[in-house]
């Protein structure tokens, strides 16, 4: 994990607001994660928790406010320095699970992290050479985490993560998550269910 | 590059892959071109005058109807999220995506073009006339047919919209395309000239298609 | 043995040839096909996957 | 040994395999046989030495057709009956049709040239070939499609089926056009006036033929059964991996990244 700090870092935002097909989602938002640490996003269905990450994400542009990652790579963006383990798993069923992963290793490129041995943490080492389309919806989820342990980015953005997941899976997934953080790792993540690390809390959307 | 090579693989993989759609577009293409002698008739030497136009029309409904899905499945499955916020620029994965397309689902089609020609009675030079107009001219296809293939994610519609988006945009292409092998076959305008403006249209789409393309995903993105 | 096949022996030749090819391909796609199949079928019980029947799925006899 | 029996995929494997070599022995020497009598045979008076042609483009075309009317039959035990191994030889008679089919219009080709002056002429009888053989096509594209076998089967079947009773309809209008644009096809096969010394090497080339396509079929559907074990086997596997994926880690590593170097 030494590769991935470069000092310390701070992912922060300040005076967010989104909106989504002409509705404001939420506003005046602040959030702030330093090195090592962990944000859980809660709020009611919704409230903004997707769109918060779509936006550090850069894939939603914030109507006002900025996000800023300091003490990060300089020549490259807030984007090009995350992880975004969404709904979908990105992942191609004609494709098998060993194909699927080294694709977005090329792809993604940066630092890089062996391949097999990222399958063999997250429980996937005996399928390398099986469609991904005969995985589970939770197998699918595991070779996604895959894809956050082999390509290295500071700051991963979780929608959901423990989603499909059996309990030894969330156990395993808590696991690489404190992992993550102690080599200096940042974690974004909107979920309903605990996270199984610890973790600050921000609430969006009011009261659930 | 190591980034644009591996898209390039991934797509040519999957589309000849079992549920990949790369032999469809000639099969598509085979289908239309037979199906032309029975709305003109057997004549063999009236079948020879349209050969071009027939292998031209063929061949643009063919490449323009494999696109629509080319950033849909991509974009259903949240990979196109991922190509987004990647280090590699936008535009060029735009780019790398429509090579690998043209190579799995164009080329067939030039391959199967002697075939063709057979059957609508061109002779030699006619058909290498039409192959290598197609060669020069499928690539500015596949490059304008990717921002409507973009527009359709955004649009969150696909199939028949995109067609009657693009076609009109492939109207020049065509113009050009047909000149350049009826040019050969019955004079008499010279070969070079509507052959070099085919080229000159596959250059510029070149360079627009990706940068609307990856304007139009960046702008659809939600 | 000679055959006089005309003036247009070179079309004779050509299809016997073109069935003879064709032919031999759709053969030699059997075989391999076969071939793979049975490999892969080993390498799978090899890690321990083996059908509720208990039996080998190469098993022919 | 009724159909019954046959369902059991087992059970069919290990007839294939006693059947097969015998099949393969008859198709060669009755090959054999038709290619000796083929070469032997007299030229035509019109056609002159083409005719030999004809002895490998009618096995094929008439194949073109027998393959499809297999297929419709295990399109009906797919559909009707409910045969677990229709599907099976209805997939995989279909390439085998599809080159058969092709030949028929090579050999037709290459045998309209010295009679026509071109490769092709649309002729209301190649014109059905044609047709025939992009439906072949099309089906294969309907197989290749979808990644589920069980599920293809239905579709495939449906449109083999419809593909059958269109067949004719197919023939008719073609036929039709055909007179509609010019005076009747070029080549006159005498039909059943026939002379014998053509004809008995005919019949035997397309007895071979026919024993040709069996013995490829058999084959090609052995293949089939065994691709879908392994499928299954690879669903299990991953089924399998949920429940180990905990304690899997330490035991299976050198042996995963044994493979991964193979990839």
């Amino acid at each position: 994990m030494s590769g991935l700090n470069q000092g310390d870092m701070r992912l922060s935002g300040h005076g967010l607001r989104c909106v989504r097909g002409g509705r404001e989602v939420f506003a005046g938002l602040d959030f702030a994660a330093g090195s090592g640490e962990a944000v859980a996003v809660v709020g009611r269905n919704g409230s903004g928790k997707t769109s918060l990450l779509r936006l550090i994400a850069g894939l939603l542009v914030p109507a006002a406010g900025t996000i800023a990652l300091e003490g990060g790579h300089s020549e490259l963006t807030l984007a090009e320095q995350c992880h975004y383990l969404g709904h979908r798993d990105a992942l191609k069923p004609a494709l098998s699970v060993a194909e699927n992963l080294t694709f977005w290793a090329d792809f993604l490129g940066g630092e890089l992290f062996d391949a097999v041995e990222s399958l063999a943490k997250v429980g996937l080492d005996h399928a390398i050479h099986l469609p991904a389309g005969f995985l589970s919806a939770g197998q699918r989820r595991r070779l996604s985490l895959a894809r956050l342990l082999t390509v290295r980015r500071p700051v991963w953005l979780l929608d959901e993560p423990t989603n499909a997941l059996d309990v030894a899976g969330q156990d395993m997934f808590a696991g690489l998550m404190r992992e993550h953080l102690a080599g200096g790792g940042m974690i974004v993540a909107a979920t309903h269910a605990p996270l199984g690390i610890e973790s600050r809390e921000l609430r969006i959307g009011g009261v659930a | 590059m190591t980034a644009l090579a591996a898209l390039i693989r991934r797509d040519i993989r999957i589309a000849l892959r079992v549920g990949g759609g790369a032999l469809i577009g000639v099969l598509f293409f085979l289908t239309v071109v037979v199906l032309m002698p029975f709305a003109v008739g057997p004549d063999l030497a009236l079948l020879s005058r349209l050969g071009p136009a027939i292998l031209w029309l063929g061949a643009l409904l063919a490449s323009l109807l494999t696109l629509d899905r080319l950033f849909m499945a991509d974009h259903e499955d949240g990979s196109l999220d991922l190509i987004t916020m990647s280090r590699t620029p936008l535009e060029l994965a735009c780019a790398a995506k429509a090579l690998a397309h043209w190579l799995a689902a164009g080329l067939p089609l030039i391959v199967a073009t002697p075939v063709l020609g057979l059957l609508l009675n061109l002779d030699m030079i006619a058909t290498a006339a039409v192959a290598l107009t197609l060669l020069a001219g499928t690539p500015a296809l596949t490059f304008t047919g990717m921002i409507g293939a973009a527009l359709a994610v955004t649009l969150h519609r696909g199939g028949l919209l995109m067609a009657v988006l693009v076609l009109p945009l492939s109207i020049p292409v065509l113009i050009f395309g047909v000149a350049a092998s009826q040019a050969v076959i019955v004079g008499p305008m010279t070969f070079g000239a509507p052959f070099s403006i085919l080229c000159a249209l596959s250059l510029v789409s070149l360079v627009i298609g990706p940068f609307a393309a990856a304007a139009s995903l960046r702008h659809g993105l939600d | 043995m000679t055959m006089s096949l005309g003036p247009y022996a070179s079309f004779i030749v050509a299809s016997y040839a073109a069935v003879a090819l064709v032919i031999a391909i759709l053969i030699g796609w059997v075989m391999l096909d076969y071939r793979s199949q049975t490999q892969r079928l080993r390498e799978l019980e090899q890690r321990g996957i083996t059908r509720r029947s208990g039996r080998s799925a190469t098993e022919l006899r | 040994m009724t159909l019954i029996d046959l369902a059991n995929p087992t059970r069919f494997l290990a007839l294939t395999a006693r059947v097969l070599p015998w099949l393969a022995a008859a198709t060669i020497i009755l090959l054999t046989i038709g290619l000796y009598q083929a070469a032997l045979a007299p030229d035509d008076y019109q056609q002159g030495a083409t005719v030999k042609i004809m002895f490998i483009h009618v096995p094929n075309a008439w194949l073109s057709m027998f393959v499809w009317g297999v297929m419709s039959i295990a399109s009906l035990g797919t559909l009707v009956w409910r045969h677990p191994l229709a599907d099976v030889a209805a997939k995989a008679a279909a390439p085998i049709g599809a080159a058969f089919t092709f030949l028929a219009l090579l050999t037709g080709s290459l045998w309209g040239r010295p009679m026509w002056g071109t490769y092709w002429e649309w002729d209301a009888r190649l014109t059905s070939v044609l047709i025939l053989f992009l439906m072949y096509l099309g089906l294969m594209a309907l197989w290749r499609a979808v990644d589920d076998p069980s599920r293809a089967a239905r579709a495939a079947a449906v449109l083999t089926l419809v593909g059958a009773i269109n067949l004719p309809i197919i023939k008719f209008s073609v036929d039709w056009w055909n007179t509609l644009h010019q005076p009747a096809s070029v080549i006159r096969m005498g039909g059943s006036a026939l002379d014998k010394s053509f004809l008995i090497p005919l019949l035997v080339m397309a007895v071979a033929f026919t024993l040709l396509f069996v013995t490829l079929h058999l084959a090609a559907m052995r293949n089939e059964i065994l691709r879908r074990r392994v499928r299954s086997l690879q669903m299990m596997q991953a089924s399998r991996m949920a429940f180990s994926s905990d304690m899997a880690a330490g035991s299976r590593e050198d042996n995963a990244s044994k493979e991964a170097g193979a990839a």
